[in-house]
């Protein structure tokens, strides 16, 4: 794929394509799958965790889930340092523009301000772009719940599922055929298992391997929660995943007989 | 020296401001907006001098225009009241000084009415009816006795019709005209000069 | 008082005069001015308690000024009569000027009326004693109290020119510490223009009376820097008036 | 004011321009995190600026680190951010009250305008009625009491001490944190 | 690169040095003449008694426990503080300067160490000490504190007593506010100077022993607390020799109010608030939720 | 002790004004000495000292130490039925609260009232002097002397000490052979009647909160119930938006028997009962 217009980002081939920002966007394609599902009552992201290897000591903090201020939730995919930069970015979007205005920032404002920033790397020499795409989880009272996805070259676009990272095309083709509009949480959680089985690697899935997090209204308090879930939490919902495809299959079996 | 006066009732909120331009011992106009639209549906009642009020509510209308143009959104009145106050707290520390502009910011979003008591050194109160300066002394005391939640329009004409007599019966100065601006939730809904 | 008599107001030195003095700064323009106050400080908190038929009065024991403690054990009474104490915080000059005056009153009416001048005529002179200095006011912080002539406890609180009022409720204080000391009081006793304690205000005997001045005493020396040392505490009955010293922190 | 595992913060909720009451609802203490309360007094304007500053910092922290700051914590950002201002200070005088470390140990201080703290065990008192709340806390603080206990406690001290100032009074409220509430009782004060 | 946004740089640790944002608005405010100067907070002052000796192998220092306000602020604050694990330093004056300058409590507990780079004396000796793998010498600390204080021209108002042993052996300096330094065998600061130095005068001799010397500041400490109103409450004491540092808090305590209290029956309705004393308008609860990832919002 | 006297002129040249001085100091001590003068700082201009040094500032007593009790809110207001006099209790010094119960209105004597507003001593020890001189003319001339009268000799009185820092500011109320009289009297000496279709003065530093609901509430035509409610009413707002008033709200009404002390209550209950029929009358 090699040609002279890809040693920089601002130039663009004669074909009219930026060879660095689609580098990037595929080296993101190489990392642990995200996937976001919209649910009528919330937001669910999900991500693949990617074992490196068995001596790395594993992180304290969520490694692909980042909490961007109390009603917006991102996933990541692509160079983790890369990232941190623009989470941190994030935040301190987020927390002037509640410094400014007293009220959480409008979901979209935020990710036009991140994709302005990314956009600009795109375009200025001598820096390469960004190697992160990113699924936005959030909430404002203007529109609601809602799903965001952006990339490298600073795109960003609204979604009611989709996907980023390693597979995604098959993780879109599932999503495309099973998601139904204004699904439970409970049912975009079990189909963003059933997305990250097929996109990861390993056969058997495992809690320590991926990461959920659920944005919802409290029943009881109408306030908005932000719930990371926990191992334990994650089990259980393989195991109960895990549990239905084999009856799936000993029906299917049963009825192949 | 100035009367701005505001009162929110059943899905609106009223403002009520004077209209003379007073220097040194003459007074310069008597038709003078004190009160401005600074959104659809918010109004920005004023009082300072004339300098300082018109470059801040316009400073306040610009960048609410800017803020809509920008996300399409309509900003909620309690993020305009504290983007206002920001910018009050932010220019008595900066070069230029002060905005003196003492105002009542009212407006009616997805939550009903609200009026703000903002003054020039960044104070700022949620308030159900409002007097700033000098003209608080004689009409806020009417308002603690005649204000009732829920109002209507009507009734909360009447309220600061009684204010501006008091203040004409007290008031050592005196304002011959005032202007009523009414927001509701379709934005102005209506304005009115108010003569003796 | 005799430092009044050197006062000259506010003097205006003649600039000329001070060329080559002592730490004047020749160059400024400015006229050099000598501020003279006649007054000092000295601190000093009173309380006073009224009860159906008895009347406490407490006053701390220190004299201060500024930083520096003139004495421990300064009387800031006056018992003008077996049923009357008055007490002072203030200018302790002004205290002892008008103690003074105010004696040589009591006396004086003693001898004209063959009686005891009442609690209720001794505060009146007292408003009247300070009043007439309305332009060059005794700075002291007074309290009368005393029996009226019902045998009833009987408190007043006076400014330095003399305002003074029978305490509704039956206590006050003043002096250094009686913004300290005051809603301590109100929330214990006061019914009025109060709206903290209990619904029903309890009646207290005059030995619990003592005890809660005292508390209150502990409270003020924790935090008056002017106030400690000792309290004098008068209990003024029917049958007569108890003193009593009780000791407070030195620090 | 401190309690057993809960600590306390009284306001009365007067805004005024001196002596012209302006609003009677006005919260000067806010809840910083589950663990931390803030109680601001002083110049209403400074109030608003420092608080969403604050703010500002306890949200990127808790961000940053998935974590809450802990009282002490936010006790010394606030000292620096006051004494950052050595010469220009913001008119306030802060309380922080909060529950400490995983036993919940009550922790409380006070700062002056320029961030000097006072750290204390049973209570701290800011603001126009300092010295009556200092008399009336010193009398009657009792050490270790429960939370309904403490918040009749801090109320009647709040509540008699403003009735001997003018400019502070017309409601009260009282913010009791313990570790796993936080109360708020608006209070029925004296409106004049 | 990355933008800084306008809101963090008025944070003090981006700048650095002190933030003068208020200044020209304070000025104007002490300038009006409406009612609104008389209603500002004022800075507490130490007040303060503060006195150091050399004795034979070491330094003492020893400091009263009282913050002045409009009253008394603080029973019992600290008013020896630690600037290297050998030399330690008393503080009079406002006391937030005492503090500021000096300790660095934000240095020694997490977590924002780049706070603003004025004071702090003893975070700079900190990083002295990691960069030259040294301990640190008293004429150093004594040297950056004065710098500090006369770059700030008697503003910074903090009056110092500093002391410390260190491989020279042990040194006790005054520092005044305006930036001037004494070196002597005894001294005092504050409020109670003089109160202590009396005592000092009276009983110091050459080569004091440890025990002399803790009992002599100590004396003094309790001069100043009894004879100047600003000092009071409790004695702090801090022993520096070679080996180690004996920091003797509440090393005597004179003034506690519990056996006064207990000497008083005050009577049983007094200060007794029953449940419901105070009236209730409106109560809100909220209870925490049990799980500490879930992060709630306040408003939804 | 170098110490100016006041001059003897004015007021107390007169004859009955200076045994009427005397006269207050033997009801009060049974002493007749001519020892009490108005003693006056040995300056210059003893004037400008005094007023400089020991007048009650607005917000704070000019940074001195040494306070004033002052206030406050006072209203009075003629109609059918007589005069209603209502004001407040709150002595202030500086922002702290010295008394919560001061009486504000001064019975000079069963037919007059005066109130209190500025410095208390002031008001006091004047009005109290008031009473005296009225007592004085009545022995003389066998009858009552007129509101009008009486609030001349005050308003000459402080004429004479004007510019000396007095700080009054009052209302002499009563009922003569003209009928109910209001008069406005303060430290600048002005003098004032209250006729027209508005007789009636609020004084004090919450005068223009009351002033609002007066103006708007008033009537001539209104009952002595009415009356009452409206006095009691225009204190209770004037409370609630000024700091510097508040406590006790006393009510008395002037009729031609004399005045009586028809009401006193705790601005604290008016809050609850107004701000009660204030929601009901939100959701009827």
């Amino acid at each position: 794929m090699g040609s002279r217009y890809d040693s920089r980002t601002t130039v663009f081939s004669p074909e009219g394509r930026l060879f660095q920002v689609e580098y990037a966007m595929q080296a993101i394609d190489n990392a642990g799958a995200c996937v976001g599902l919209l649910a009528g009552d919330g937001v669910v992201i999900a991500a693949e965790k990617k074992a490196t290897s068995k001596l790395l000591a594993p992180s304290k903090t969520s490694e692909k889930l980042y909490m961007i201020d109390d009603h917006v939730a991102c996933a990541v995919a692509g160079l983790t340092s890369d990232a941190n930069v623009l989470i941190s970015y994030l935040r301190r979007v987020a927390q002037n523009y509640k410094l400014q205005y007293q009220e959480p920032q409008p979901l979209e404002q935020l990710i036009m301000r991140v994709c302005d920033l990314k956009q600009g790397y795109t375009q200025f020499g001598g820096q390469r772009p960004f190697g992160v795409s990113f699924l936005y989880a959030g909430w404002d009272r203007h529109y609601g719940f809602q799903l965001y996805q952006s990339n490298p070259s600073g795109n960003y676009g609204g979604w009611k599922a989709t996907a980023i990272g390693a597979n995604n095309q098959a993780a879109t083709s599932l999503l495309k055929k099973e998601y139904k509009d204004d699904c439970s949480i409970e049912e975009a959680l079990e189909l963003a298992v059933k997305v990250l089985n097929k996109t990861m690697d390993s056969v058997t899935p495992s809690a320590d391997k991926m990461e959920f997090s659920v944005l919802r209204m409290d029943k009881d308090t109408g306030k908005l929660v932000q719930h990371v879930m926990h191992d334990d939490e994650v089990q259980e919902l393989l195991d109960k995943i895990i549990a239905e495809e084999k009856e799936a299959e000993a029906n299917a079996e049963a009825k192949a007989a | 020296m100035d009367v701005v006066l505001g009162v929110t009732g059943k899905g609106y909120a009223m403002v009520l401001t004077d209209m003379t331009s007073n220097r040194s011992i003459f007074s310069l106009k008597h038709d003078e907006d004190k009160a401005a639209m600074v959104d659809e549906r918010k109004v920005l009642a004023c009082g300072g001098d004339q300098a300082s009020r018109s470059q801040f509510t316009e400073y306040v209308s610009k960048n609410f225009a800017l803020t809509a143009l920008r996300t399409g959104l309509e900003m909620s009145n309690h993020a305009a009241a504290h983007f206002v106050r920001n910018e009050l707290a932010r220019a008595i520390r900066a070069r230029g000084g002060p905005h003196q502009a003492n105002s009542i910011l009212a407006g009616v979003d997805h939550e009903g009415p609200a009026m703000y008591y903002l003054d020039y050194l960044g104070t700022m109160a949620k308030v159900d009816y409002a007097a700033q300066g000098y003209c608080g002394y004689f009409s806020l005391s009417l308002m603690d006795k005649n204000w009732k939640r829920n109002m209507t329009k009507e009734e909360g004409r009447d309220l600061l019709l009684m204010c501006i007599d008091q203040l004409r019966a007290r008031f050592i100065i005196n304002s011959t005209r005032y202007k009523l601006i009414v927001v509701d939730e379709t934005g102005k809904s209506a304005e009115e000069i108010i003569e003796p | 008082m005799a430092s009044i008599a050197s006062s000259e107001g506010d003097r205006t030195l003649d600039p000329a005069m001070q060329v080559g003095g002592a730490g004047v700064d020749v160059a400024s323009s400015t006229p050099l001015q000598h501020r003279f106050s006649p007054y000092s400080w000295n601190g000093g908190t009173v309380l006073a308690v009224a009860g159906k038929d008895y009347c406490v009065v407490a006053t701390d024991k220190r004299l201060a000024e500024g930083y520096s403690i003139l004495s421990r054990k300064i009387d800031r009474a006056l018992q003008l009569t077996d049923k009357t104490v008055i007490a002072c915080g203030g200018s302790h000059n002004d205290v002892e000027a008008l103690y003074n005056h105010l004696k040589l009153r009591a006396v004086m009416y003693k001898y004209n009326h063959e009686e005891d001048l009442s609690t209720i005529g001794a505060a009146q002179l007292l408003s009247n004693t300070l009043y007439y200095k309305r332009f060059f006011p005794y700075y002291a912080l007074a309290v009368i109290a005393g029996l009226d002539d019902d045998g009833v406890g009987y408190v007043a609180g006076y400014d330095a020119v003399g305002s003074y009022l029978r305490s509704r409720d039956g206590y006050t204080a003043n002096g250094s510490a009686a913004a300290i000391a005051m809603p301590i009081l109100d929330n214990a006793l006061g019914k009025v223009g109060v709206s903290s304690g209990l619904d029903e205000k309890p009646e207290y005997s005059i030995a619990d009376t003592i005890e809660m001045l005292k508390d209150i005493f502990v409270t003020v020396g924790e935090r008056d820097i002017l106030c400690g040392d000792a309290v004098d505490i008068y209990a003024i009955t029917a049958t007569g008036t108890e003193h009593e010293v009780f000791e407070l922190k030195a620090d | 004011m401190t309690g057993k595992n809960c600590v306390a913060i009284a306001s009365d909720t007067r805004m005024g321009a001196q002596a012209l009451t302006v609003a009677t609802n006005q919260e000067r203490v806010f809840k910083m995190n589950n663990k931390t309360l803030l109680g601001l007094s002083g110049l209403i304007s400074d109030v608003y600026t420092v608080k969403q500053k604050l703010d500002m910092q306890v949200n990127m922290y808790k961000l940053r680190e998935n974590r809450d700051m802990k009282p002490s914590v936010f006790n010394n950002m606030l000292s620096s951010f006051l004494y950052a201002r050595r010469f220009g200070p913001y008119f306030i005088e802060p309380i922080v009250a909060g529950l400490e470390g995983p036993d919940n140990k009550p922790f409380i201080s006070g700062q002056d305008l320029l961030g000097a703290s006072v750290f204390t065990d049973d209570f701290v008192v800011a603001g126009t009625s300092e010295s009556e709340l200092f008399g009336t806390c010193e009398s009657f603080y009792k050490p270790d009491l429960e939370p309904e206990e403490l918040f009749e406690t801090i109320a009647q001290c709040m509540l008699a001490a403003v009735d001997r100032d003018c400019l502070a009074g017309w409601g009260g409220v009282v913010h009791i944190l313990t570790p796993d509430e936080h109360i708020v009782k608006h209070l029925k004060g004296r409106h004049d | 690169m990355v933008e800084e946004n306008r809101a963090d740089k008025s944070f003090p640790h981006v700048d650095g040095g002190f933030n003068f944002e208020n200044f020209k608005r304070n000025v104007s405010f002490m300038n009006s003449d409406s009612g609104i100067k008389g209603t500002m907070p004022k800075a507490w002052k130490t007040g303060t008694t503060i006195v150091g000796v050399v004795f034979d192998g070491g330094v003492a220092l020893a400091a009263d426990t009282r913050a002045t306000g409009n009253v008394i602020v603080d029973k019992n604050c600290e008013k020896i503080h630690y600037i290297a694990p050998n030399i330690y330093c008393c503080g009079a004056g406002t006391a937030a300067d005492t503090e500021m300058t000096v300790s660095s409590i934000s240095i020694l507990q997490e977590p924002l160490r780049d706070t603003h780079d004025t004071g702090q004396i003893s975070s700079q000796l900190e990083l002295l000490r990691l960069n030259t793998a040294k301990s640190s010498r008293v004429v150093t600390a004594m040297t950056m504190l004065k710098r500090h204080l006369f770059n700030y021209q008697g503003h910074v108002s903090a009056a110092l007593v500093l002391g410390g042993v260190d491989a020279t052996g042990p040194h006790l300096y005054t520092v005044y506010p305006h930036g001037s330094t004494d070196k002597l065998p005894y001294v005092t600061m504050g409020s109670g100077s003089l109160a202590a130095m009396s005592v000092f005068e009276t009983s110091y001799k050459d080569n004091l022993t440890e025990q002399e010397a803790i009992d002599l500041v100590a004396e003094a400490i309790k001069a100043g607390i009894f004879n100047d109103l600003g000092s009071g409450s409790n004695v702090d004491v801090c022993i520096i020799t070679k080996d180690k540092v004996d920091m003797k808090r509440n090393f005597i305590t004179p003034n506690d109010q519990g056996p006064l209290r207990a000497s008083i029956s005050k009577p049983a309705t007094f200060g007794y608030f029953p449940p419901g004393t105070t009236k209730v308008v409106s109560t809100d609860i909220e209870t925490f939720a049990t799980v500490t990832t879930d992060v709630e919002m306040l408003e939804a | 002790m170098d110490l100016l006297q006041a001059p003897p002129r004015g007021l107390f040249r007169e004859s009955h004004g200076a045994s009427a001085t005397r006269m207050d100091m033997a009801s009060a001590a049974g002493m007749g000495h001519d020892q009490m003068k108005f003693e006056l700082p040995g300056v210059q201009h003893p004037a400008e000292f005094v007023s400089q040094n020991f007048s009650p500032g607005t917000y704070e007593d000019n940074g001195k130490r040494l306070k004033f009790s002052k206030g406050t809110t006072t209203l009075a207001f003629i109609f059918k039925g007589g005069v209603i006099v209502s004001v407040d209790s709150r002595a202030s010094q500086g922002s702290y609260i010295g008394s919560q119960t001061v009486k504000k209105v001064i019975e000079i004597n069963p037919y007059l009232l005066g109130t209190m507003a500025g410095g208390a001593a002031d008001c006091l020890f004047w009005e109290r002097n008031l009473g005296m001189q009225c007592r004085m003319f009545e022995l003389r001339n066998k009858e009552r002397i007129s509101v009008a009268a009486a609030s001349k000799l005050l308003a000459n009185t402080m004429n004479y000490y004007k510019g000396m820092g007095l700080s009054m500011g009052t209302m002499i109320t009563g009922w003569d052979k003209r009928g109910p009289q209001l008069f406005y009297v303060d430290n600048d000496g002005t003098r004032l009647k209250a006729d027209g279709d508005k007789p009636f003065f609020c004084v004090g530093s919450g005068g223009t909160y009351a002033y609002g609901v007066l103006d708007s509430s008033y009537s001539f035509d209104l009952s002595d119930e009415e009356a009452i409610e409206l006095g009691k009413r225009a204190i209770y707002h004037a409370t609630y938006r000024d700091a510097y008033s508040g406590g006790v709200n006393n009510v008395y009404l002037v009729k031609e028997t004399g005045w009586t002390h028809v009401f006193s209550g705790d601005t604290y209950h008016h809050h609850d009962k107004y701000s009660a029929e204030r929601e009901a009358a939100a959701n009827p």
